[in-house]
């Protein structure tokens, strides 16, 4: 038998095997092995008398075989005669081929599928052009996401606390606004004046927190008109004095009655 | 011979495919039809469609026949057609959200104050995405804005009002302890000058 | 509240301007109805068309639906144009998807066993066509990229879903009583020898 036919034609060494069997009209079943080994390493021959490249993957298929074809030859009893029989060696390329088998059907399977899809005709996309606007942009607000990410905020920040609890708080002493406008309206009762220098409302102790602090509580007095500043030049002193037509006019405090009156 | 019926599924078939408007001369000859007869064919194709209220019609231009979208829902298709850009919130951006949320009316300060770091990037990031709002003054020193949630965040949430909030165990308390006077907003400022 | 044809008519608009698969989620979305709905509103005009014998049918693929041309139809469309047609898949493309779809997450090595040969190449055609796409890594030994299937796929080869790939227990069976006995496959291959 000559074979006039090109190798590549066969997708792998099994498809090879399995037209061998089929054209043998052997069952899968019960391969003849030394028959179909003996037609698959002809085939293989001729291939390279005819100088076809083969991929080397037909060649380990070919030993597979001759592999299996020896094992056919020993006694498939076991040496104590108790008769158990070995596995047949045929056993895993018969599953391989029965294997491949299937997905060969299944790709026969996707060609009609193919087929039949090639004569369906979408149409393309119109011009959407018309129906654009700007892009909207949206939110993705997601509820248990939010609460979520609070939680484990809530829960950091409690695991801090928790720590905090453990340690005194070692800190400078701070004034608040507050009790710094209330340490100058103070300031010009003890001092009896009704105007005084910026300079006299700190110690020389002060740092520059307090000094910070007082010039911020000078301003919040401004704001409140209980004192009216004045600076003659840029970066000279800042003289406050009180104003006298603060009247309980601002925010009803009672002690500013008191300073002014 | 053609049915009708077949005439008629190809030329609908046809026009489909084509997309421009399809002479009948060329419909005609396909059949070997006379033009008459294929005219007739695309006018019932035509009515049928309209009869029928389709979201697509058959327009008959100088001769030719072309598919077309029914006008009235030229609305949707636009809405069909708009892009739309997915955004998320960042972590700072919820967890800020979620104080307002629960702490509402709040200051900046006290914001900050809970959460330990500066904030105003993502106060403005909020309120331009119009999810927080500046909702008055407090009536605390340098008479501070007060910020609120809006209607836009009650609907991006799926909320009726702000009692549709889920519940959040221990927020009250955890808050709270911030809020001690002699506290973290003078730390706050301090933080603020070191930085300049 | 919108009408259901006055939906119907617009989710036809849709799909025409649309031209390629239409997202069922898309469409829902833009009249504010849930998905199912919308989804039974596809079938019914899904149904419609096809009682009718249109020449333009609406085929679903993976929760889309595209409008397309009546398969009967497609001698006619021919000789109106030449349609630009995808190239047929080689034999051994078409085992490889076979696997790849059947399989699926699968690997190159599982592939390459079943078929007793290399598929490097086989494989990156199909990429390039976009039939098959990487999925993941699979959790074995060198963490081995796994292969799938894509929409394209699916619309190429007109299945709806995955799920509508035939069973492949039966495929055996059904393909060999299909063919004749004694077999054209053989013949076929023949054929193939005088042609090389």
């Amino acid at each position: 038998m000559s074979y006039k036919i090109k190798l590549d034609i066969f997708e792998g060494p099994f498809d090879l095997l399995v037209y061998l069997i089929e054209n043998a009209r052997m069952s899968v079943y019960d391969i003849h092995v030394s028959e179909i080994t003996n037609q698959y390493i002809k085939y293989i021959e001729d291939m390279k008398a005819l100088d076809v490249n083969l991929a080397t993957e037909f060649m380990v298929l070919a030993a597979a075989l001759i592999e299996i074809k020896s094992k056919m030859l020993l006694p498939r009893m076991k040496a104590d005669g108790e008769g158990l029989l070995e596995e047949d060696p045929r056993t895993e390329l018969v599953q391989r081929i029965l294997e491949y088998k299937r997905f060969k059907s299944a790709a026969e399977l996707l060609e009609l599928q193919e087929e039949q899809s090639l004569r369906i005709f979408e149409k393309p996309k119109e011009d959407l052009a018309p129906y654009t606007r700007e892009a909207d942009e949206y939110l993705n607000l997601d509820l248990n996401q939010f609460v979520k990410v609070f939680h484990l905020f809530l829960e950091k920040k409690k695991r801090l606390e928790e720590i905090k609890k453990n340690y005194s708080r070692v800190e400078r002493q701070k004034i608040s606004v507050e009790s710094r406008v209330e340490y100058i309206r103070n300031l010009f009762r003890f001092k009896g004046k009704k105007k005084l220098n910026f300079r006299e409302l700190l110690t020389p102790e002060s740092n520059r927190y307090e000094v910070v602090l007082t010039f911020v509580s000078m301003l919040e007095m401004i704001r409140q008109k209980a004192v009216v500043a004045r600076q003659n030049v840029n970066f000279g002193e800042i003289y406050l004095s009180l104003n006298e037509k603060d009247k309980n006019s601002g925010k009803g405090k009672p002690e500013e009655g008191e300073i002014v009156s | 011979m053609t049915s009708k019926k077949t005439i008629k599924s190809a030329f609908e078939s046809m026009l489909f495919v084509w997309g421009e408007p399809l002479d009948v001369k060329i419909a005609a000859e396909i059949f070997n039809m006379n033009w008459k007869d294929a005219y007739d064919y695309f006018k019932e194709l035509q009515a049928e469609y309209e009869q029928e209220g389709r979201g697509i019609l058959i327009r008959e231009i100088d001769k030719s026949f072309q598919f077309c979208t029914n006008m009235e829902n030229s609305e949707y298709i636009e809405r069909l057609c708009t892009p739309v850009k997915e955004k998320r919130l960042s972590q700072s951006a919820l967890e800020v959200l979620a104080i307002v949320a629960y702490k509402q009316p709040v200051t900046k300060g006290e914001i900050e104050s809970i959460r330990g770091i500066k904030c105003d990037r993502v106060i403005e990031g909020l309120m331009k995405k119009d999810l927080i709002a500046e909702v008055g003054r407090s009536t605390g020193i340098g008479r501070p804005i007060l910020y609120g949630t809006t209607p836009v965040f009650l609907k991006n949430f799926g909320f009726k009002d702000l009692k549709d909030l889920p519940d959040i165990d221990d927020i009250g308390s955890v808050v709270r302890e911030e809020e001690e006077p002699d506290g973290l907003d003078l730390q706050q400022i301090s933080i603020d000058f070191i930085k300049t």
